[in-house]
């Protein structure tokens, strides 16, 4: 009887296969999207998912697709969970994927061995792995507009540029401590060093993010001079809760992209005024683009979003510029090989020659809605500039210009990082840039 | 009697067949047993290395051409050797009833003046000393099973396998002895005594010699077309003529398997896992195992019980006329391919009779419809006729021409006549020499021209030459009219519905019939189950007025079809009433083999009759019983009688 | 010498140094110990009244919390929304008895465990389905628990007591007493110590074992609530806090499964204890050490009191 | 009579000498009591009885002589080595097995293994070989097997051989359960009441198969029973125990005929 | 129905003791043996293989482990995805430390650290009993959590704290590494699984399978029959997380491709144990029916919207998924709290007993 059931279910499963096999025959650019709406990091997963499927849908709808070709997206629920995440990947990869945007680092690094396999690009937009950064030993990886390591040294040169510089002073880092959270150490260590500053960890773990206490009667204990953060989902309200129970000073904490969304300060509300993030995108919908996203998908009821005001949020606006980017790389692809219809390795290509500039920015709807990215086949990261934000106990406000990490440096790093990646695999497929 | 020669030269003799057996089928098994979890196997190799041993070890014991060696026990194949084994050193076997009280096997055992006895276990030990005082003959006891033994004093007793042991170590010695006792044998030597029951009186000691087995087993097994791959389960008693013929006679003539349950608890779990492909078993057994699978089968969900009956109703339809092969439409042919999937060939295999090739039944009359259900599974149930004397085989039915109603026609061999008085005489290779110490019976029974009396009324149906018999000849009767009474018969047809497990007819010399019923506990009880009949006895299950409604209603269907019978019309039922205890052989109301003892039941139950023919409403009685441990205690009951609609003669056919 | 200084002088040199450091992290093991107490009270009243291992009571308090602050944003006022997700809790525990218990009676605790996983499996997909996944902020102030803090000034220096830390630890106690009333005094409460002690005996005194194992959800359904609440005002409602909930596990076999005292003291216990073990020993072992810590005193403590802190002495028979 | 010296019984076995002594055993569960200060002996090849009404400490002294429970005070001499205390699996492997007052067999598992389960302390072949099920291993099992099987015609339990034990009823249960004490090769069998809840055919059986044991195999048995008649029947001596203390040792009818016994049982007040 | 056991008789007790004495179960096996040997990787797709089989066989294993612990010996683990994680970790640092040698030698050479892990853990189940296990086992779990992030000798120190596959070949076919094909990591998968599930079978049906089930069922008679506890309960710790260590093992090396500490996280220990009750406690099938049930089922439940046509976003059907895994999970206790194991058995004998009722 049972083994019946379980016929029944790999029939199913292999009908599902057939079916969408034989649908994406048709004339169009398949862009999978792996998201999370469920598991404890729902909150922020929610409106990345959101943005980004909003401005794809935007596009078929207001553009008929690109070039005149429609996208087709397929979401996969990963729940943040590795093993979910690669079976979404498996799932969908045989029906013409063009690229993965993994929305973990988890999932990332599981998807980074898969790429050149099966030619398919993984694009982490500002987070996974930060050597992957270095195109020539990660042809199929991009991780624009910055990696994580570009953006602790941002944030670190902009520490440096207050109060009298940053040498002797003592950092606190907060992280989740997950693979996510503990990607800069290794670059903290190395500027530690070269410039003077103390550095004490508070690693969370995932099942305490809620429960913080010690780390902050640790905090209370050192006594660091600036607290950074890289926190996601529930964590981050915590921290900020608690830091503000212990009255740590609120403009000396600063968190990461992914540490500075509407949803974890809201609940905090004013207690957090002073708290800087860094980001990439800029919040509000005071876009064209986004007012078309607005028209042609929120209005008419073709968006998850829970209310309209969703839209233009921190979270949002980063989903939704990863699918430009997404977009825009497909373009670059198709003008690159002449085809309306790419496949992975194309998309590749594409990536290697993405260049958002302010004017394509500005063409697209966007204008300064981020700073520009230039892709090249070395440098999959961009090392874009990076830009703080700051909460005025209400709202994000934006309060610098793009930092520029320090590029030299980063990029020695990740090279060597690179290369350790590469070293025990033998076979890796590496390229060389001119 | 036709004086016949040896088969194939030398093969006159049990031991010599199993010489040929462990010479040609040396590797073949030739005993299975199930003891200690699985089936412990001997080929013919070893089992002639035991069966000499053993002989050997007799010798070791003095054991004399011509003495009689009593076999007591269930059927194990150390006490099938011993058999062989006492044939060996020219000895006779006689196997008894295992479950014979002391009494019984004291006069059978001064009867036939054994001198050795070879006895299963403790328990038959015991039977045996308790009585060895009265008999003076009686030399040594030989038990196989050890347990229990310690304590007893051995000098006139001996472990089955010591004697082995000796027996193995004087070989030297007794090897040339036994060689000189095997040659001494031959086709006219005595193979074996048995003693029938009988129904009435002490019971005789039929003298089988080796041409009667052995002959008598050549032509069934030519008949049958048995060979050495067949195997059969040996449950029956070791004392019947039966059992005898099947797991020694045809045994050693084709050298096929006999495989030993492990007790009597588990013979139908071993039939299951033996699964054999020649089967033999009276008509009760059959009875009682329809019965127990419609009662399993009403347990089972609607729609289980729904494909059961519809394919068993197809299967009724044409599955006999398919073993017969007769033709069936292709159709049915399929319907009946799918129905042997779903339902007969996992039915059969919970019978353990999925491989059964061929099987008999016999003793008795089996109903029709018990007979044509195992036949439509596609189980090749065949009868026959025989009796001790004629070493089993009289009639017997070939393939494609079997019927419920008659017992087939005369065997290969068999020669039958019908007496005057309907008595059925026949005379054949397997009949008997004598009875032991016993002439006047001998005489009575088989006259000079070597014709015997079987006892049975009977005869041979017009067109298709086979026999039916009616009843034992002495208990066909006449009623008051003048119009015959046949008991049995009517009986017969009473028992053919699973509620009655017993009927006793009287009506001999009297105006009408009347009879006794016994119910069967296990049908009716699960019937009152499904009916919410409450019972906590089977006394109380007896007088319930609902069961009596229910076997009225059977009484009443034999008075339908027995008043279309020429002969046996007279015969219907007018009064009944249902007894409240089982009969049963502890009481002397049965025979061993079941057989009801009328002559003790109208002694015993004296009021029971009277009061069938008072035309009383209901009767007070007292009874004796005997519990399993022996004690005597008396059980009292108020009996319910019931009328019986009978109907009118219908015209006779011209 | 370094390391062994680091383990047995330096943290008690660094406690008394800044006595209202020490003072500040026992406060803090306190306000986390009676949370973990009241999570382990729900266990308990669930698991001495029916025999299960109620796993799902961490997921209770997120779905009543998540209940209470789905209801008021969709513009129920507070307390409405306060008593509709009681109604709600009450709705749960009868759903639970009626679709689960009951047709479980008599099943291994191991199978009622497994029961209550999936209970928890079926709140959370109920949880996120009505009320999304995302993150929520509890109404701490509509409800009118207090906010804000209060410094005091001790030893040299300063301890920072939350407003709702202390309300959280008020009705902790409220809850114990009440609890402690409910069992003494009352009918019912006394027929559930029957239960405890004795099905049969709980049954010849007519009471009905379903009524009160509704009522004992029903009963945890509001220590849910209330940790619900407390928790959220804490930090915030989501399905995070399930992995939280599985610390009262250490705190009950410190406890005791079945004793209401046990609990309080072994919240506590693992409050306190693991506060100040992160704080002053954590660094030396790279942080993060109260992931385990609790378990591990439990198991010790196991080791020594098999029968955990309040439980009664096994005495083996055959 | 000497206590040394070994006898015959009038139906013919051999009684040895002392196999096993207790001497002046005391066991306390915290302050209460549970046998106080008791001494008595179990020969070779004798059936010895301990009665006593319920509470008495039969049980206890049951738990001590298999060194379930560990008495406070007093030495076990066992096979002439003295001990104060052993781990049951200890006592086990000295030849100590034992059946319970509430059978205590393995539900999970059939007839034939739990008899084989009595049969673990005569195993012997490695994790290897058990991992293959091969060799050694499966030889090894066979061999067992064969000794179980005779165990399993011995008390007649043919037909429940692979039955799961829950599914038996009561009596055969305890005729398990004697079945794997047996399967140990016991030199001293302790029976904690053996026909508790039996009726008078089970316990007829039962007897007759505890005589067997005794008789076939030679081994010393000491029983705890309630129903005297079995115990007259049975038991070559008897020990009578009553609120943890003896009042009474010897033969069947002598223990019968004690005054102490007789009030125990009829239970005047003390 | 199937079943046609007339004329099958033992004649020794080796047949007699055989695992499937039945001979139409021997015939079952070699047909589900062919089907995964054969059938599925002849017609399956990559996604089958990759996503539903690989996984499948590997938590099946891991059930195994479990089941051993717990479904033979009693003792209940929530630790035991913290014991796949010291397989994980340890063949991780085998493979550093032997690049050249066999890789799935070193797979299982890895099973026995976890097993030393799991004696370590298993230590408390002497004195501890029954539901109070629990908690030595998740503090097994939550310790060991710990340990892999804080010890980053443990992950050769990457930066991403997460173990990655190196590329390794057996006899020149490459079976780990992003570069193995589907396939051969099937084969090696289900070739170790079948093996290891022979074995068990070994095992369970010898000494000392018997002496953990009589600690199971009866700790007391156990002893005073002569098991030793320490023994039987530590050997059965140490045999269970064995196969959980070379599960979790398998798990990286030859389904993920990498995975950090949460690819062992509790939730993978309630995962297993799910198995191992709905599949049945001291059943080897159950375990493979349980793992098929507890990672299939999700997988048939995201698809179904698919197949349908119907709209439905992701995280609805993700919601609707925990909602009617945890129901079921609830309904199956309740209907046959023995787990499918049992269903699977009932079968069975109905098959057997056809067309009688019992």
């Amino acid at each position: 009887m049972f083994k019946k059931i379980t016929m029944g279910a790999v029939a199913v499963t292999l009908a599902a296969t057939l079916q969408v096999t034989s649908a994406s025959a048709g004339e169009s650019l398949y862009v999978p999207q792996l998201s999370y709406r469920t598991g404890p990091f729902a909150a922020g997963g929610t409106p990345i998912a959101n943005g980004f499927g909003d401005y794809l849908a935007m596009i078929n709808a207001r553009d008929g697709g690109i070039n005149g070709v429609p996208i087709k997206t397929d979401e996969c629920e990963t729940g943040y969970n590795s093993q979910k995440g690669v079976e979404c990947y498996e799932a969908t990869k045989g029906k013409g994927a063009l690229v993965y945007n993994p929305y973990s680092t988890g999932i990332t690094l599981q998807l980074i061995p898969k790429a050149p396999v099966d030619k398919i690009p993984v694009f982490s937009m500002g987070y996974g792995l930060s050597a992957a950064a270095v195109g020539e030993k990660f042809p199929w990886t991009f991780n624009y507009p910055a990696t994580y390591w570009d953006q602790m040294s941002s944030i670190i040169k902009f520490i440096d540029s207050q109060d009298g510089g940053i040498k002797g002073k003592k950092i606190g880092f907060i992280y989740l401590d997950v693979g996510y959270g503990r990607e800069p150490i290794p670059l903290l260590d190395i500027l530690s060093k070269k410039m003077g500053f103390k550095v004490v960890k508070f690693p969370v773990g995932v099942k305490e993010m809620q429960s913080q206490s010690s780390q902050w009667l640790n905090v209370r204990k050192e006594r660091p001079d600036w607290m950074i953060m890289w926190g996601w989902g529930a964590m981050n309200t915590t921290a900020i809760k608690e830091a503000a129970k212990i009255r740590y000073p609120m403009d000396h904490f600063i968190g990461n992209w992914w540490s500075g969304a509407d949803v974890d300060l809201r609940p905090v509300g004013a207690a957090a005024k002073g708290y800087r993030s860094a980001n990439m995108a800029a919040s509000g919908a005071d876009f064209p683009a986004i007012q078309d996203v607005l028209k042609y998908v929120v209005d008419k009821g073709k968006s998850q979003v829970k209310d309209r005001s969703e839209v233009g949020t921190v979270l949002y606006n980063r989903g939704l510029y990863n699918a430009v980017a997404v977009v825009e790389a497909i373009r670059a692809a198709q003008k690159l090989t002449g085809k309306k219809v790419i496949d992975g390795s194309d998309m590749r290509l594409g990536f290697e020659n993405l260049d958002l500039s302010a004017e394509r920015m500005k063409e697209i709807g966007l204008p300064n809605f981020a700073l520009p990215i230039k892709g090249s086949c070395k440098n999959h990261g961009s090392g874009g500039a990076i830009f703080l934000q700051q909460w005025d106990g209400k709202k994000w406000v934006r309060t610098s210009d793009g930092i520029t990490p320090m590029t030299d440096l980063v990029r020695a790093a990740l090279v060597k990082a690179a290369d350790k990646y590469v070293a025990d695999k033998p076979g890796w497929q590496t390229q060389t840039c001119k | 009697m036709t004086s016949q020669a040896a088969p194939e030269g030398e093969l006159d003799t049990i031991p010599r067949l199993l010489a040929r057996n462990a010479r040609t089928y040396g590797d073949k098994p030739a005993y299975r047993e199930k003891e200690f979890g699985i089936w412990q196997s001997w080929t013919w190799a070893e089992t002639e290395k035991e069966i000499r041993n053993l002989a050997l070890g007799f010798l070791e014991l003095d054991m004399q051409v011509g003495d009689h060696v009593a076999i007591i026990g269930r059927n194990r194949p150390a006490l099938y050797w011993a058999m062989v084994a006492a044939q060996s050193v020219g000895a006779v076997p006689v196997p008894l009833y295992q479950d014979s009280v002391a009494e019984e096997m004291a006069y059978v055992l001064d009867h036939c003046g054994a001198r050795f006895v070879i006895a299963e276990d403790q328990e038959q030990v015991d039977k045996v000393l308790e009585v060895s005082d009265r008999l003076p003959q009686l030399e040594q006891i030989i038990y196989y099973d050890k347990r229990g033994m310690r304590k007893y004093d051995h000098t006139r007793l001996n472990a089955l396998r010591d004697i082995q042991a000796e027996g193995a170590a004087g070989h030297q010695r007794l090897e040339p002895i036994l060689a000189e006792r095997l040659k001494q044998q031959d086709y006219d030597t005595t193979c074996v005594i048995l003693y029938t029951s009988g129904t009435t009186g002490r019971p005789k000691g039929v003298v089988l010699s080796n041409r009667n087995i052995i002959e008598s087993s050549r032509i069934s097994v030519e008949f049958d077309k048995l060979t050495v791959d067949d195997s059969v389960l040996a449950y029956l008693p070791m004392a019947w003529v039966g059992d005898f013929i099947f797991s020694v006679g045809q045994c050693y003539w084709t050298g096929f398997c006999v495989n030993c349950p492990e007790s009597a608890d588990t013979m139908q779990a071993d039939l299951k896992e033996i699964g054999p492909t020649y089967f033999f078993a009276p008509p009760r057994f059959f009875e009682g195992l329809l019965t127990a699978v419609m009662i399993r089968m009403e347990d089972a969900s609607p729609l289980k019980r729904k494909i059961f009956h519809y394919f068993m109703d197809h299967a009724k339809k044409v599955g006999s006329r398919l073993l017969d092969g007769k033709p069936v439409s292709l159709w049915d042919r399929l319907k009946y391919n799918i129905g042997d999937f779903v339902v007969y060939a996992p039915l059969k295999n919970q019978l353990g009779m999925s491989r059964v090739r061929i099987g008999y039944t016999a003793g008795e009359a089996i109903g029709p419809e018990i007979f044509e259900f195992y036949r439509s599974l596609g189980i090749n149930l065949k009868q026959l006729y025989g009796q001790t004397e004629a070493s089993v085989y009289i009639t017997i039915q070939p393939d494609g021409e079997v019927r419920a109603d008659t017992v087939g026609v005369p065997a290969p061999g068999v020669e039958i006549r019908i007496g005057d008085n309907g008595e059925v005489y026949y005379r054949s290779p397997g009949t008997f020499v004598e009875y032991y110490k016993n002439p006047e019976s001998t005489a009575s029974t088989k006259d000079p021209e070597g014709w015997v009396a079987t006892g049975d009324a009977g005869y041979f149906e017009e067109g298709t030459g086979h026999l039916k018999i009616i009843d034992r000849a002495k208990d066909v009767g006449k009623l008051a009219d003048g119009s015959l009474f046949a008991p049995k018969y009517v009986e017969n047809k009473l028992k053919f519905y699973p509620n009655i497990l017993e009927a006793v007819l009287f009506g001999a010399d009297r105006e009408n019939c009347v009879a006794f019923i016994n119910i069967d506990l296990s049908a009716v009880g699960n019937w009152a189950e499904r009916n919410n009949i409450g019972y906590s006895s089977y006394q109380e299950l007896a007088g319930h007025p609902k069961v009596l409604d229910m076997i009225q209603g059977h009484v009443e269907e034999v008075n339908a079809s027995l008043a279309t019978d020429p002969m046996l019309n007279g015969c219907q039922i007018h009064r009944f009433l249902i007894l409240h205890k089982e009969l049963d052989p502890d009481d002397g109301e049965m025979t061993r083999t079941r057989k009801v003892r009328r002559r003790i039941i109208d002694e015993k139950y004296a009021d029971l009759i009277q009061a069938l023919y008072d035309g009383s409403t209901e009767v007070s009685t007292t009874t004796e019983v005997t519990y399993e441990d022996g004690r005597k205690g008396s059980i009292s009951a108020t009996l319910e009688i019931r009328e019986a609609r009978v109907f009118p003669r219908e015209a006779k056919a011209a | 010498m370094d390391f062994l200084y680091s383990v047995f002088i330096g943290p008690f040199i660094d406690m008394a140094s800044a006595p209202d450091f020490l003072l500040q992290v026992l406060w803090e093991g306190f306000v986390a110990g009676t949370l973990y107490s009241l999570i382990a009270l729900g266990f308990v009243l669930i698991f001495k009244a029916s025999g299960v291992f109620n796993f799902a009571q961490g997921i209770m308090a997120v779905f009543a919390a998540l209940t209470l602050v789905g209801l008021y944003e969709a513009g129920v006022p507070a307390y409405l929304a306060l008593l509709i997700t009681i109604g709600i809790m009450a709705l749960l525990a009868v759903g639970v008895e009626r679709l689960i218990l009951r047709h479980m009676v008599n099943q291994d605790e191991i199978i009622l465990f497994m029961a209550t996983i999936g209970l928890s499996y079926f709140l959370i997909g109920l949880g996120e389905l009505i009320f999304g996944g995302e993150t929520k902020s509890m109404i701490t102030e509509q409800l009118g628990l207090p906010t804000g803090s209060t410094t005091v000034d001790v030893a040299g220096g300063i301890v920072i007591l939350q407003h709702i830390d202390i309300a959280a630890a008020v009705i902790a106690v409220i809850m114990v007493v009440a609890l402690a009333v409910f069992f003494n005094i009352t009918r019912i409460g006394r027929a559930l110590r029957a239960v405890a002690d004795d099905h049969q005996a709980a049954l010849s005194v007519g009471i009905s074992l379903n009524q009160i194992w509704a009522i004992v959800w029903f009963a945890a359904g509001i220590v849910a609530l209330a940790t619900g609440i407390m928790w959220g005002a804490r930090s915030d409602v989501s399905f995070a806090l399930q992995i939280v909930a599985l610390k009262a596990l250490p705190v009950l076999m410190l406890g005791g499964f079945t004793s209401i005292p046990g609990a309080i003291v072994g919240g506590l216990i693992v409050g306190f204890g693991e506060k100040l073990f992160e704080v002053y020993w954590g660094g030396l072992m790279g942080g993060g050490v109260e992931g385990w810590f609790a378990y591990v005193i439990a198991l010790i403590f196991l080791l020594f009191r098999p029968q955990g802190l309040f439980g009664d002495k096994i005495i083996e028979r055959v | 009579m000497s206590f040394d010296e070994s006898y015959t019984t009038p139906d013919g076995r051999t009684i040895g000498g002392v196999l096993m002594e207790m001497r002046n055993i005391t066991l306390r569960f915290g302050g209460v009591t549970a046998i106080k200060d008791i001494s008595f002996d179990i020969r070779q090849g004798e059936i010895r009885a301990i009665i006593g009404p319920n509470g008495a400490g039969k049980t206890s002294m049951l738990n001590v002589i298999n060194g379930f429970y560990h008495p406070q005070e007093g030495e076990i001499i066992f096979r002439g080595e003295t001990r104060r205390r052993m781990r049951p699996y200890e006592a086990a492997s000295q030849g100590i097995s034992r059946t319970f007052q509430n059978v205590a067999l393995f539900q999970g598992m059939s007839t034939l293994d739990n008899i084989m389960a009595g049969r673990t302390l005569k195993m012997h072949k490695n994790f290897f070989w058990q991992m293959l099920r091969y060799g050694p291993a499966l030889q090894e099992e066979i061999e067992h097997r064969k000794v179980v099987e005779k165990i399993i015609d011995f008390l007649e339990i043919q037909s429940i051989r692979k039955k799961p034990v829950g599914s038996l009823p009561y009596g055969l249960q305890k005729r398990v359960e004697l079945a794997r004490a047996l399967a140990a090769e016991p030199s001293l069998l302790l029976l904690d009441e053996p026909m508790a809840g039996m009726n008078v055919e089970e316990k007829e059986d039962m007897s007759r198969f505890i005589l067997d044991v005794n008789d076939e195999f030679g081994t010393t048995i000491a029983l705890i029973e309630h129903d005297m008649g079995v115990v007259m029947d049975l038991a070559d001596r008897v020990v009578a125990l009553d609120y943890g203390k003896k009042i009474a040792d010897g033969t069947p009818q002598e223990v019968q005929s004690n005054q102490a016994v007789i009030d125990a049982y009829l239970g005047v007040a003390h | 129905m199937f079943y046609r056991e007339a004329g099958q008789y033992k004649t020794s007790y080796k047949e007699d003791s055989a695992i499937f004495p039945i001979l139409q179960d021997r015939i079952a096996i070699w047909f589900y043996l062919a089907v995964a040997f054969v059938i599925i990787p002849l017609f399956g797709s990559e996604f089958l293989i990759n996503s539903v089989m690989i996984p499948f066989l590997v938590f099946a294993l891991a059930t195994i482990g479990l089941n051993i612990l717990t479904g033979y010996t009693g003792q209940i683990s929530l630790g035991h995805g913290a014991f796949m994680g010291v397989g994980a970790y340890s063949t991780y640092k085998l493979v550093t430390y032997f690049p050249d040698t066999n890789v799935v030698v070193l797979i299982l050479l890895s099973g026995f650290f976890s097993a030393a892990v799991g004696m370590v853990f298993g230590l408390p189940s002497l004195k501890i009993k029954g539901f109070y296990l629990v908690v030595t086992t998740l503090a097994a779990q939550f310790f060991l959590e710990w340990a892999f992030i804080r010890i980053p000798w443990l992950y050769n120190y990457n930066d991403s704290g997460a173990i990655e596959v190196p590329q390794r070949e057996v006899f020149n076919i490459i079976v780990t590494g992003p570069d193995a094909s589907v396939l051969s990591r099937y084969f090696v998968v289900l070739s170790i699984v079948v093996v290891m599930t022979w074995i068990a079978s070994n095992i369970i049906h010898g000494r000392i399978g018997r002496s953990w089930m009589m600690i199971r069922d009866m700790d007391i008679a156990a002893e005073l029959i002569g098991v030793r506890p320490l023994f039987a309960k530590l050997s059965s710790f140490a045999v269970s997380s064995f196969y959980a260590g070379v599960a979790g093992a398998l798990m990286v090396f030859l389904w993920l491709g990498a995975a950090e500490v949460e690819s062992f996280d509790v939730n993978v220990s309630f995962q297993i144990l799910f198995m191992v009750i709905i599949g049945g406690l001291g059943s080897l099938v159950g375990s493979f029916l349980g793992a098929a049930f507890i990672w299939i089922l999700p997988i048939v439940i995201r698809a179904v919207p698919r197949i349908m046509g119907m709209d439905i976003n992701a995280s609805t059907v993700e919601q609707l998924n925990f909602m009617i895994v945890g129901a079921l999970i609830v309904l199956f206790l309740i209907i046959e709290p023995h787990g499918l194991a049992r269903m699977w058995a009932i079968l069975k004998q109905k098959l057997r007993v056809w067309p009688f009722p019992y």
